[in-house]
């Protein structure tokens, strides 16, 4: 038998017909798409029964009830707490974005030491026990040297058992230098001090409010509790309450208010002691608030005359007429300050100017008005027992010289750490540790306090994440992230009640991470003697369990715990402070024409958090595009400069200098430019570092003459095209 | 075996968003995300490729300043009825990947049955619905956080907001459960709405007269589902989109960037769409 | 070296310079390939298009080829249903021109869309109400009927001729090939509406929507119209450009200028009807959207008056005046400026219906959308062009594409076998008296 | 004239004497030969061996009898397989529901030894799987069919409650779907409703009971989001 070709051919034609007529091509033509719906590397998340746990949110002050979402054993979304006093169901960005912290790829995920040069990034996995050797036998080595105050801890908040750990082991340890990131809440507390007397915070009761005049608070922005704030500011809209909002800059929270009154930047205490002395002289105050304040009252009215406020502040003197009326005759009115979301302090002449704007109106401890409260006292252990060396080592001054000779009035001033360390203080750190904070980022001049670091010899981090400062460490003890762990959250931020909220597990430990308390609590115990003493408590939820006392139990079935009634510290203000000068931006007017001023956005996380995936892909893009972070400028300024949108330009500053590309907008004054903070990070992941600029690079510390914090709020720069 | 779905009317889920409560603040954004698997990429700045089912879009007065003014404007899928649930999108599909129900007034999608034409972007004024162009890809460890309830979308196909359809199923599930015949209006809540600090969304059957959005928006079913409340509008409205998303504000300048207007038109007065 | 397979009575070129060329355009081919397929394992991120350009250059390209090989079923349907027998001579050119374009349209289609894998579902899931279902469907019948009209040329190949079973194929198709140009330009009229329908049916988009006729929006009318009306400027403009190459004279011009004459009147009155579209979309259309002209045209870097301009009064006026005046038809540059022209001109408004379309801002707060293409589109649109010049050169190759060739290049040193085959060949290709 | 021209001169001679021979000499008959030996050939690869290829089988962590198990339980099998306070279901039992009882091994056969052992001993969830997983595109609800269409389990699962140990998992190696999604018949013919569970068997269905919804503006079905998620 020949096969010859059309044999062959036949064949061919026999057996397309027989795969046409079997169920080959077609299943395959219908499983290849079915492929194709079901591709083996597209995930498909597993199915499982759904719980709900409740807990409360830590990544800022806001103290916000959550209700984690879990399908088995994985927390899958982060919703708010309905019935929350806090935030009633709502939440923020950062709140939702929450699951990315705790599963991203920014947490540091076992203990590790440094093998590389510092802030190569190259690190050794070790094991807690070496982990806590190694730091254990290096402060052991200092302290017995008799050099316990040489060792520092810089805390991203003074809340709370587990700082309050923190700074229990300083003391027993014996060093004084346990310092608070700064923000908002070091002026006030200064301005509580100094108005009334007495030890605490305000609180603002915004929803009885009928009038509300903000000197730059960012209240859509993310002041104070930020849910809050949203909820505020939506029910004033419903009951038609005046907002005015006092700002540079036309930031959301000016938007949303009834009225943007734009000021020249860091003129705010002028306009605001321009108000009072119009009330004053329109006799539109509260009769028993000036009472005794007659040399005030002459001060103001002989210093910020209308006419002279006008024109420092550029507000028209008619305008600051109106709002002295609208303020003064509303019922119940209210002023804030705190530019933004309070990251920085402002000077005490500027929170005192507000403050003494509420005391007129009378609104001091009123409902809908300014209340003046002690921060929650639960924290009641037993006082350190020093031994020698801690007695020492505590009767040495503060580093950042916080509390005595021209700084009396302050408890913290991280932002002199960096010079005193670089030459400026009267002895050299040995160590440093970090909980809560990332000094490298957030404070001013970075780049000299990335010196400062530099100069430390023994760096230890706490973070849980890959941050600047974790960057610059020597040793890392990751702490678990606030939905794997306990912990009591008092919340300030305004609140006018008491309020502490309960974090609690809601996920296992996804790493091999440890609870900050219980870090130090077996850290003290490792190291014996009277800092042992100072820790009686076999682990952290011992220790948390004894402190909160009676509230635990309602804490764990609550989840929250508030003490509205609660007593002022004091009722009566003692009207003063108008005579310290201003606080003025650094830098020559001449050599530097414009003025940069940061400016915050709830949608870049700012603080000790970086912005995780879900935030920084809201962020608009005229404020970042690629790598290319933007400046804000009105479009007058463009064009003097030759810019215009989205032209790259250089902007340098007295402390640096940056590539920015340009964004118009008509809604800031000439001649100032703005950048959003939260950008221009180098650590983190490649969701955010290197992407847009670092405002605090530009930014330098500036004291305010009255308290030493670093009352700036902006700097001189000037703008070329690049 | 008769189905009780037949003797109720049909719903029509809307919503009405208070653009003067929105601060722009993304947290509805962000919740749509965490609650529909939206994928992300480490460079989202090119809004033009970046899936976002809720966009926020900033509007501005167009004014110098000082008189300057900007609104933040939130963009879900508007869920467009058309004419008789000829919504632009749905009529354009080449393979029924989606639809308009008159059940409910949602327009699906699915992803599984797209093939990735993308018609029906180019037929949507709203630019509301996204094209999957990566695969969707998360770091290590983060897809730990995905909720069964939505499929993950694979790459070359489109997707939008669905109105959070899933939590629709499941509530009918429990629905189901209790014996009860409707879906009541606070079991089913569009991530979004739940989210919103500012309260400014408002989600509900535009049909039932006890939901919050209905005494909202008041529609007139006699003109084209058009608001009766006259701080609403409707986005392009003049299209004949007959969108069920509904926008709220006072200020007669963010009424007006709702639609085009020739110059001498009244904003809110304009002539009815051409079919 | 391959003689045999060349047709009788004609002169090729060199074998070196034929793989030369093929070489060259090879070479470009492949690149295109290599593009195709990182679009198709890498995904379609590959290319600039965005969720504001779902449609980018692929789909103009896809409009325009179709547009542009509407030359074969309107030269059909002169030839085979009107009876315009003179085109015979031109009919084979228009026929695989035809060919390539809309098989370069089915191979662009198959890149563009997201899941190749799944480009079924439009035939089995089909939704009716969606132009592109209608578009499919047409364009894949039409492209099948084409193919069958091709299969007779590629069988009077010498070689595959002499197979009996072939040739009897081949004659018996040129028999019905008259029911097959009729479908073809049923299914044409349809398809080629179709692809207007899609953008004019876009109620969302102003710039493109436009009423019409029951569900027919007027731009379905007018891509067909145009299709007729510039598919044979293409092919003439096709016919001129092989005529270049070869440096031979294929089709007499009593061919040419007819089918010119027919081209530039169908472009005359669609240019009237685009007119009168225009105008109407212009004032009546669009600010009963509440939008002005201007809102189109203004307001960007690209898309200004210029392009209504070219498009209607360079691609359409000035061709159709050039074709319709007999002086200037017959006027060989002319009529080439003309195709030219034309080409151009229907292109472009194939470009306006997509990518300006895209282009426009709707939303009153949005701004305009450019796009310019990655290098993975262009060379996947040029992936098709480099495949049609080589099917074309392979084509006139082996294959008798223009019947009238051999009789206006006579070879001067005939050989006695070549006058027999000539002689014998010429009536050959002659369907009908075959 | 070429070579080749020449040999296809040969081969037009060769067709014309096939042509005027016919089938005598046996060359037509090889043809329909060869054409029945391609045909048969694919027929037998589409029908027989393709399948094979197309679909693996696995085994089960271990057997499960289920018939045992709902002759000890109350309820049937809403017993194990039961739905959450929010109207989800449960699906395969996790295996705290099984160490309500299996404690400790209960009988003694190889199967309760490995699950004992294996399992309940090292707190291991077992990897069940499951013959019908729809794929991560479809909601089903479990609630709508067995509460509110008051539907027997069999309709969709079959026999499975009377089954004494447990098939092998057969899967398609392409799409990963369960065979019993598909159906055991390659050609697609099903006899029970229980053969098969795609798209179309749940069109079927919903069509014989009469519960076809118009929902759909573009189908005039049910509309998409019913079903798919």
């Amino acid at each position: 038998m020949k096969v010859d070709r059309r044999s062959f051919l036949s064949f061919v034609i026999g057996g397309a017909a027989g795969t046409a007529l079997s169920p080959l091509p077609w299943k395959l033509m219908d499983d290849s798409s079915i492929w194709s719906q079901m591709w083996p590397w597209t995930p498909v998340p597993p199915d499982g029964e759904v719980v709900y746990e409740d807990s409360t949110c830590t990544l800022c002050p806001g103290g916000c009830g959550i209700s984690v979402r879990k399908v088995d054993h994985r927390a899958v979304k982060i919703e708010g707490k309905k019935g929350h006093p806090v935030n009633d169901g709502g939440i923020c960005i950062l709140g939702l974005s929450g699951l990315q912290l705790l599963y991203g790829p920014t947490r540091i995920k076992s203990p590790m030491k440094r093998i590389g040069e510092r802030g190569q990034g190259k690190w050794q996995k070790i094991s807690w026990d070496e982990a806590m050797a190694i730091l254990t036998e290096k402060l052991s080595d200092i302290r017995n040297k008799g050099e316990a105050h040489t060792v520092a801890a810089i805390a991203g908040t003074e809340g709370g058992t587990v700082p309050a750990l923190l700074q229990r082991f300083m003391t027993a340890y014996g060093s004084p230098n346990f310092i608070r990131t700064p923000s908002h809440q070091d002026a006030d507390e200064l301005a509580v001090k100094t108005l009334f007397g007495a030890s605490g915070r305000t609180g603002f009761d915004l929803e009885n409010a009928d009038y509300i005049l903000s000197f730059g608070s960012g209240i859509v922005d993310g002041w104070g509790s930020p849910v809050r704030m949203f909820r505020a500011s939506s029910l004033w809209k419903e009951k038609n309450v005046t907002v005015v909002q006092v700002e540079p800059r036309l930031s959301n929270s000016a938007a949303k208010a009834t009225r943007w009154i734009p000021v020249n930047p860091g003129t705010e205490a002028d306009l605001a002691l321009g108000i009072a002395a119009v009330m004053i002289a329109q006799n539109m105050v509260d009769p028993g608030a000036v009472a005794g304040a007659g040399g005030w009252e002459n001060q103001l009215l002989a210093n910020y005359g209308t006419k002279k406020v006008s024109q420092v502040t550029g507000v028209d003197a008619g305008v600051i007429l109106e709002l002295a009326k609208g303020f003064a005759k509303a019922n119940r009115p209210l002023a804030l300050c705190g530019r933004g979301k309070g990251l920085v302090a402002e000077s005490l002449r500027e929170t005192a100017a507000v403050y003494a704007l509420n005391a007129l109106t009378g609104n001091i401890n009123q409902e809908g008005g300014m209340w003046a409260i002690p921060e929650a006292d639960y924290i009641r252990w037993p006082d350190v027992a020093s031994d020698e060396l801690a007695s020492a080592g505590l009767a040495q001054p503060r580093l950042d010289g916080a509390g005595t000779g021209r700084y009396a009035g302050a408890r913290h001033l991280l932002n002199r750490l960096a010079d005193a360390v670089n030459g400026g203080g009267p002895y050299p750190l040995q160590a440093l540790l970090v909980a809560g904070a990332n000094p490298c980022y957030d404070l001013p001049d970075t780049r000299s306090v990335r010196m400062a670091l530099e100069r430390i010899p023994f760096i230890v981090s706490f973070s849980s994440f890959n941050d600047e400062t974790a960057a610059m460490a020597d040793l890392l003890l990751p702490d678990h992230v606030y939905l794997e762990r306990y912990g009591d959250v008092p919340v300030g931020a305004g609140l006018a009640q008491q309020v502490i909220g309960l974090s609690k597990p809601v996920v296992s430990p996804q790493f091999n991470t440890r609870h900050l308390g219980e870090t130090l609590i077996v850290a003290a115990r490792t190291m014996g003697g009277a800092t042992a003493d100072a820790f009686p408590w076999d682990n952290y939820e011992t220790c948390l369990e004894e402190t909160l006392a009676e509230k635990w139990d309602a804490l764990i079935e609550e989840g929250i715990w508030v003490e509205a009634d609660i007593a002022p510290v004091a009722d009566t203000v003692r009207l003063a402070v108008t005579d310290a000068p201003a606080v003025q931006a650094e830098g020559d007017v001449n050599s530097f024409p414009l003025l940069l001023i940061p400016y915050d956005s709830i949608r870049l996380s700012s603080g000790y958090i970086g912005d995780p995936p879900f935030m920084i892909k809201t962020v608009s893009g005229t404020v970042v595009k690629g790598k290319d972070g933007f400046i804000e400028i009105n479009p007058q300024t463009a064009s003097a400069t030759g810019l215009s949108e989205g032209s790259v330009a250089t902007l340098t500053t007295p402390r640096g200098e940056a590539r920015v590309r340009v964004h118009l907008f008509e809604g800031i004054q000439p001649g100032v430019v703005a950048m959003a903070r939260g950008l221009g990070h180098t650590a983190y992941d490649g969701y955010l570092a290197g992407k847009g600029v670092n405002v605090n690079e530009l930014i330098g510390p500036v004291e305010d003459p009255s308290s030493g914090h670093d009352a700036a709020w902006g700097i001189r720069a000037k703008l070329a095209k690049a | 075996m008769k189905h009780e779905q037949n003797h109720t009317t049909p719903m029509r889920y809307g919503m009405a968003i208070d653009l003067d409560k929105c601060t722009g603040c993304g947290a509805c954004m962000t919740a749509c995300m965490a609650e529909n698997n939206v994928p992300f990429k480490e460079d989202e700045s090119d809004k033009l490729v970046s899936i976002t089912w809720m966009r926020i879009f900033e509007l501005n007065n167009g004014k110098a300043f000082p008189d300057t003014d900007i609104c933040y404007l939130p963009r879900p899928c508007q869920h467009c009825e058309g004419h008789g649930g000829h919504s632009p999108c749905v009529s354009v599909c080449p393979a029924t990947a989606t639809d308009y129900s008159q059940e409910t007034g949602i327009v699906s999608q699915i992803y599984t049955r797209c093939f990735g034409c993308r018609y029906c972007m180019g037929a949507c004024p709203y630019h509301a619905r996204y094209f999957n162009w990566w695969d969707p890809v998360w770091p290590d460890g983060m897809e730990k956080y995905l909720s069964p309830n939505v499929s993950v979308r694979m790459r070359g196909v489109v997707e939008k907001c669905s109105f959070c359809f899933h939590r629709y199923q499941l509530a009918k599930n429990q629905v189901y459960l209790d014996g009860e015949r409707k879906v009541p209006e606070a079991d089913y809540q569009t991530a979004c709405t739940q989210a919103c600090p500012a309260g400014a969304i408002v989600f509900g059957d535009l049909n039932n007269p006890e939901h919050q959005v209905h005494q909202i928006v008041k529609p007139d079913s006699e003109n084209g589902n058009k608001s009766r409340n006259p701080r609403a509008f409707r986005l392009l409205e003049r299209l004949g989109t007959n969108t069920k998303v509904y926008y709220l504000s006072n200020r007669e300048w963010v009424r007006r960037a709702g639609d085009n207007y020739l110059a001498h038109e009244k904003t809110g007065q304009v002539s009815k769409p051409h079919h | 070296m391959d003689t045999a397979l060349i047709p009788k009575g004609v002169k090729r070129c060199p074998m070196w310079q034929f793989l030369l060329g093929l070489g060259i355009v090879g070479a470009v081919l492949l690149w295109g390939v290599y593009a195709m397929l990182l679009c198709w394992f890498k995904g379609l991120n590959q290319t600039n298009m965005n969720d504001y350009y779902g449609f980018a250059l692929w789909i103009w390209a896809d409009l325009a080829v179709i547009a542009l090989g509407g030359g074969a079923f309107f030269s059909g349907l002169l030839r085979y249903i009107i009876g315009k027998d003179e085109l015979k001579h031109i009919i084979n050119y228009a026929v695989l021109i035809g060919f390539i374009c809309y098989s370069s349209a089915l191979l662009i289609l198959a890149i563009d869309i997201g899941q190749p894998l799944r480009g079924w579902f439009i035939f089995w899931h089909a939704n009716v109400h969606s132009m592109l279902t209608e578009v499919a469907f047409c364009l894949s019948c039409y492209f099948a009927v084409l193919t069958i009209e091709y299969i007779p040329l590629i069988l009077e190949n010498r070689q595959l001729d002499k197979v009996p079973f072939f040739h009897n194929l081949s004659h018996n198709m040129h028999e019905i090939m008259a029911v097959f140009a009729a479908t073809g330009a049923f299914l044409s009229f349809f398809h080629q509406g179709s692809l207007g329908g899609v953008a004019g049916v876009l109620f969302g988009r102003p710039f493109a929507f436009r009423e019409g006729l029951l569900i027919w929006p007027w731009t379905f009318f007018l891509f067909t119209w145009s299709a007729a009306a510039y598919g044979p400027c293409f092919t003439l403009l096709i016919t001129w450009i092989t005529e270049k190459v070869t440096r031979k004279k294929l089709v007499k011009d009593n061919v040419i200028e007819l089918l010119a004459k027919i081209s530039g009147w169908m472009i005359f009155t669609y240019t009237i009807a685009k007119i009168c579209d225009t105008t109407r979309w212009a004032n009546i259309t669009a600010p009963g959207l509440g939008q002005n002209l201007a809102d189109f045209y203004t307001g960007n870097a690209f898309y200004g008056y210029w392009i209504l301009f070219a498009e209607i009064v360079l691609g359409g006026v000035v061709p159709a005046i050039i074709l319709i005046s007999a002086g200037l038809r017959k006027h060989p540059t002319w009529r080439v400026v003309a195709f030219f022209l034309g080409v151009m001109g229907v292109s472009l408004n194939r470009w306006v219906m997509v990518l300006q379309v895209m282009a426009v801002p709707i939303l009153p707060f949005d701004t305009w959308a450019l796009y310019y293409p990655s290098w993975q589109e262009v060379a996947t649109t040029l992936l098709p062009v480099a495949y049609g010049i080589i099917l074309i050169m392979i084509s006139y190759r082996y294959l008798p594409i223009f019947p009238q060739e051999a009789e206006l290049n006579p070879i001067e040193e005939e050989t006695s076998t070549a006058v027999e085959a000539h002689t014998k060949s010429a009536p050959d290709l002659e369907p009908a008296k075959a | 004239m070429s070579t080749l021209d020449k040999k296809a001169k040969e081969a037009m001679d060769d067709d014309t004497a096939h042509a005027s021979g016919g089938g005598d000499n046996g060359a037509g008959g090889f043809i329909i030969l060869f054409f029945i030996i391609g045909f048969a050939a694919s027929m037998v690869l589409g029908w027989v061996v393709f399948p094979k290829l197309l679909y693996s089988q696995k085994q089960q962590p271990f057997s499960f009898n289920h018939a045992l198990h709902v002759g000890e339980v109350d309820e049937g099998c809403e017993s194990c397989h039961f739905f959450r306070e929010d109207g989800s279901f449960s699906g395969i039992p996790k295996l705290a529901q099984c160490t309500d009882c299996h404690e400790e091994p209960m009988g003694e056969t190889e199967d309760e030894a490995i699950f004992v052992e294996q399992y309940v001993a090292k707190e291991r969830e077992v990897p069940w799987f499951s013959y019908s997983r729809q794929p991560d595109c479809v909601f089903f609800s479990h609630a709508a069919h067995v509460v509110g269409a008051k539907m027997d389990c069999v309709a969709c699962h079959g026999h499975i409650g009377e089954s004494e140990r447990s098939r092998p998992y057969e899967y398609n190696r392409l799409t990963g779907y369960s065979r019993d999604i598909w159906g055991k018949n390659i050609a697609g013919f099903k006899n029970n409703s229980w053969d098969r569970m795609k798209m179309d068997d749940c069109a079927q269905c919903h069509k014989e009971a009469g519960i076809i919804h118009t929902s759909s503006v573009q189908t005039q079905r049910d509309a998409c989001f019913v079903c798919h998620k």
